[in-house]
């Protein structure tokens, strides 16, 4: 099931389409980190009728938009990911050791983190590339041990086609049995007691081809819906 | 009970070769920029530094120019994309620097038990993961945690807003981050702000850091910081 | 996500026999007399309390006119004086009602662990005295420490000056107190106020606890409690 | 030396003259916490030079003066004695934990607790009189653990006169070893490594006379200095 490395990547969503796929999980009224990179997209495509409110770690409850005017920049009023942001009405600010006791004490309903590998226990593996050393680990271990739902959003295979979804994850681990989602190019996969559940694929594919570009067994009931976006 | 010195110079004097320093600060927001760079200029050497991040948002990575920093301690210090190397990075690939990474977290809870008299504490983050290597673990409840133990300083240089001449500290925005544990858990605090006024001055309910922590103040210059992914 | 309830007696409708509540406030400072009279009028029986004190400046002594409470966890009980017996204390020298003694700060961190996951901590406090009774003591650094484990409870009854209808609440002077904690420990936090205010009326530096830990408001009626030395 | 049961009381200061000077030991700057009873006193005897900045452990630095006009009582506005008190120009407030994470953390330069029996190793009993029950932990515990330095201010002997300065107490414990400096109405007795040493005596007394009502053994230099006021 890993030796896919040889073969042609398969054509997913672009990263906008698995932001609005992960925002169709929130629900009016929770609370949600979205750490660096993809995840920072999906605040971008909640449904009008949804309000939550966005944590960020660095100390913010109720961040908005991210401010693009030069003249608005105000360094002091960032999110986790250092982009300028709006502060919306109902808004709280509080320091890093206040902010990591609301995550790690369960307060934060979704958080979205982006992936390396993911395996079939829902461990996670986000924080550093062997290969490439150092690493950061930042707030992915609290928020993965923290938040109540930790959702992944990635692409399912690496640039030279290896599956990111694994039986075993080979990378350094962020959290152990913590994810409750994969959202990715090619399909949604619930995490459970059983396994990987395929819950839905990109459009055009196959469950047998996502299964194809993944390095766990996935379990589907046919006929597997197309993704929701 | 004098708080306010002449300048940053003055307020850092006593700092020593191997000091232990933690420094505020979440990228941008709330970095003691006019402090670091005083340090820079005074030129000590040996420096552990205890901080978020370096080399994203903050003035950190001036102090390798001359190689003051021996060791960092901090949640994010490398970054993951292919940006360009800090300073502190290429030193740390030549085995030139330490690093002790940790989750933002448990930084953040280790220097609050610092400033709050705890002994240690026992934290679900990390537990799977190369942090749990050679430390304490313990099933509680049905769930395991590492212990985990205070962080202390010898000095702490922070970033606040406005500071009355008693040391009572406000903070803007997302800006309080690790500046008020920090503030806490050093021997001797100091901290840069925008403004110093009179006591009476500041709505003690907005008073983030209560004067007791502070053990000098001074007036930071303006040094506008842009970075953001 | 509609938090403001109609009257105190609908924000604790599902109170149950045997719960457990903390209670917040000092003395007479931040004390949800509100919530605390609607109980009364309730009648739920077997209840748990987790207050900092019980019989001076509160109205909780109230509950044990119809033995609603079946135990009192707190650090203040007894008064040391001759001052006139509470019901509470009348009752507790009869066995019917048990007390769990601590000391404050010990109460606070315990809470606040409770809220902020972490599974257990060392104190100083209280070694060598009855309270060490059947802890774990350590030895950490040359000083001894006793393990201390985390306070939760069904129900947090809290009182805190405005609320905007997101649950953000500020305080005045002293109420903050175990309002401010138990706000983070409780499955159903039920806060009582002076004045409900839209989003965005509160200043977000103001905010001591944020919306995310807040289910239920209520406007509070005028309970004025003389109560000192 | 522990017969002086029915020997008559000896007449030493007032409860004022104790407060005037427990007063004379603090300085410019510190911040100090004072207890039920009599250490409230203290703050009524501070020099004119002195500026001090008083604790409460309910969630104020910088509280002062006793409110006595009925039309400015305001129950929120109370120090951990239930007393309404003035707010000081510099005041901050703050929660519980964030209260006893300054005291615990060793934040607290002074605090004067009234005492029942002080040990000659510095062990300190005050929260429970065995005969009468029940007692009262309250912020005692955490502040004889936290404060730098520890003062009790109490009478020298009981009511019976029986000594409250003894070689062990027998009255459950506060604090182990954690005493510096007793202040009775007989006299002032420092507790160091080598055991107690007395300091100054009351007016008219020998130091002869305070060792025989007293329960431990006390070392002097002759001439012992009268009590400074």
């Amino acid at each position: 099931m890993s030796s896919a490395g040889t073969r042609e990547r398969p054509t997913g969503l672009t990263r906008e389409l698995i932001a609005m796929r992960v925002a169709r999980e929130l629900r009016d009224g929770m609370v949600v980190n979205l750490g660096f990179g993809l995840p920072t997209l999906v605040a971008n495509f909640l449904p009008p009728e949804v309000t939550v409110l966005f944590q960020s770690e660095n100390g913010i409850l109720g961040y908005g938009a991210i401010i693009q005017e030069d003249a608005r920049f105000d360094q002091d009023r960032i999110n986790a990911g250092g982009q300028p942001v709006e502060i919306v009405p109902g808004a709280a600010f509080f320091d890093s050791a206040q902010s990591f006791a609301m995550i790690r004490g369960g307060h934060i309903d979704v958080a979205v983190l982006g992936g390396l590998q993911v395996s079939e226990k829902g461990d996670l593996a986000n924080w550093l590339v062997p290969a490439r050393g150092g690493g950061s680990i930042g707030g992915a271990m609290d928020l993965a041990v923290g938040a109540r739902c930790l959702v992944v959003a990635m692409e399912h295979v690496t640039r030279e086609g290896e599956p990111r979804v694994l039986e075993e994850c080979t990378y350094p681990l962020t959290a152990v049995a913590a994810v409750k989602l994969i959202v990715t190019d090619l399909a949604v996969i619930e995490v459970t007691p059983e396994g990987l559940v395929l819950k839905e694929v990109a459009p055009g594919l196959t469950a047998a081809e996502v299964q194809a570009w993944t390095g766990a067994r996935l379990r589907w009931t046919d006929p597997v819906p197309e993704m929701r976006l | 009970m004098e708080k306010v010195f002449p300048s940053a110079e003055a307020a850092i004097a006593d700092v020593f070769d191997g000091a232990t320093i933690m420094f505020g600060g979440f990228a941008s927001a709330g970095s003691p920029t006019t402090l670091i760079l005083a340090l820079k200029h005074k030129g000590v050497q040996g420096i552990t530094g205890i901080a978020n991040n370096i080399g994203i948002g903050d003035r950190l990575d001036d102090l390798c120019e001359s190689f003051q920093l021996k060791k960092m301690v901090c949640s994010f210090a490398i970054r993951a994309s292919s940006a360009a190397k800090s300073r502190f990075e290429q030193q740390y690939r030549q085995g030139l620097v330490e690093l002790e990474l940790m989750p933002q977290g448990t930084l953040a809870e280790r220097i609050r038990a610092g400033g709050a008299g705890i002994g240690a504490f026992y934290t679900p983050t990390g537990v799977g993961t190369v942090v749990e290597a050679a430390k304490e673990k313990r099933t509680i409840d049905g769930r395991d945690y590492l212990l985990e133990y205070p962080l202390r300083a010898d000095f702490a240089f922070l970033k606040a807003h406005k500071a009355d001449r008693f040391g009572n500290l406000v903070y803007r925005y997302a800006s309080r981050n690790f500046n008020a544990v920090m503030a806490t858990a050093a021997d001797v605090v100091i901290a840069e702000v925008d403004e110093i006024v009179e006591p009476g001055e500041l709505d003690p309910e907005l008073v983030v850091t209560p004067s007791v922590y502070v053990d000098r103040i001074v007036k930071g210059d303006r040094h506008v910081i842009r970075w953001y992914t």
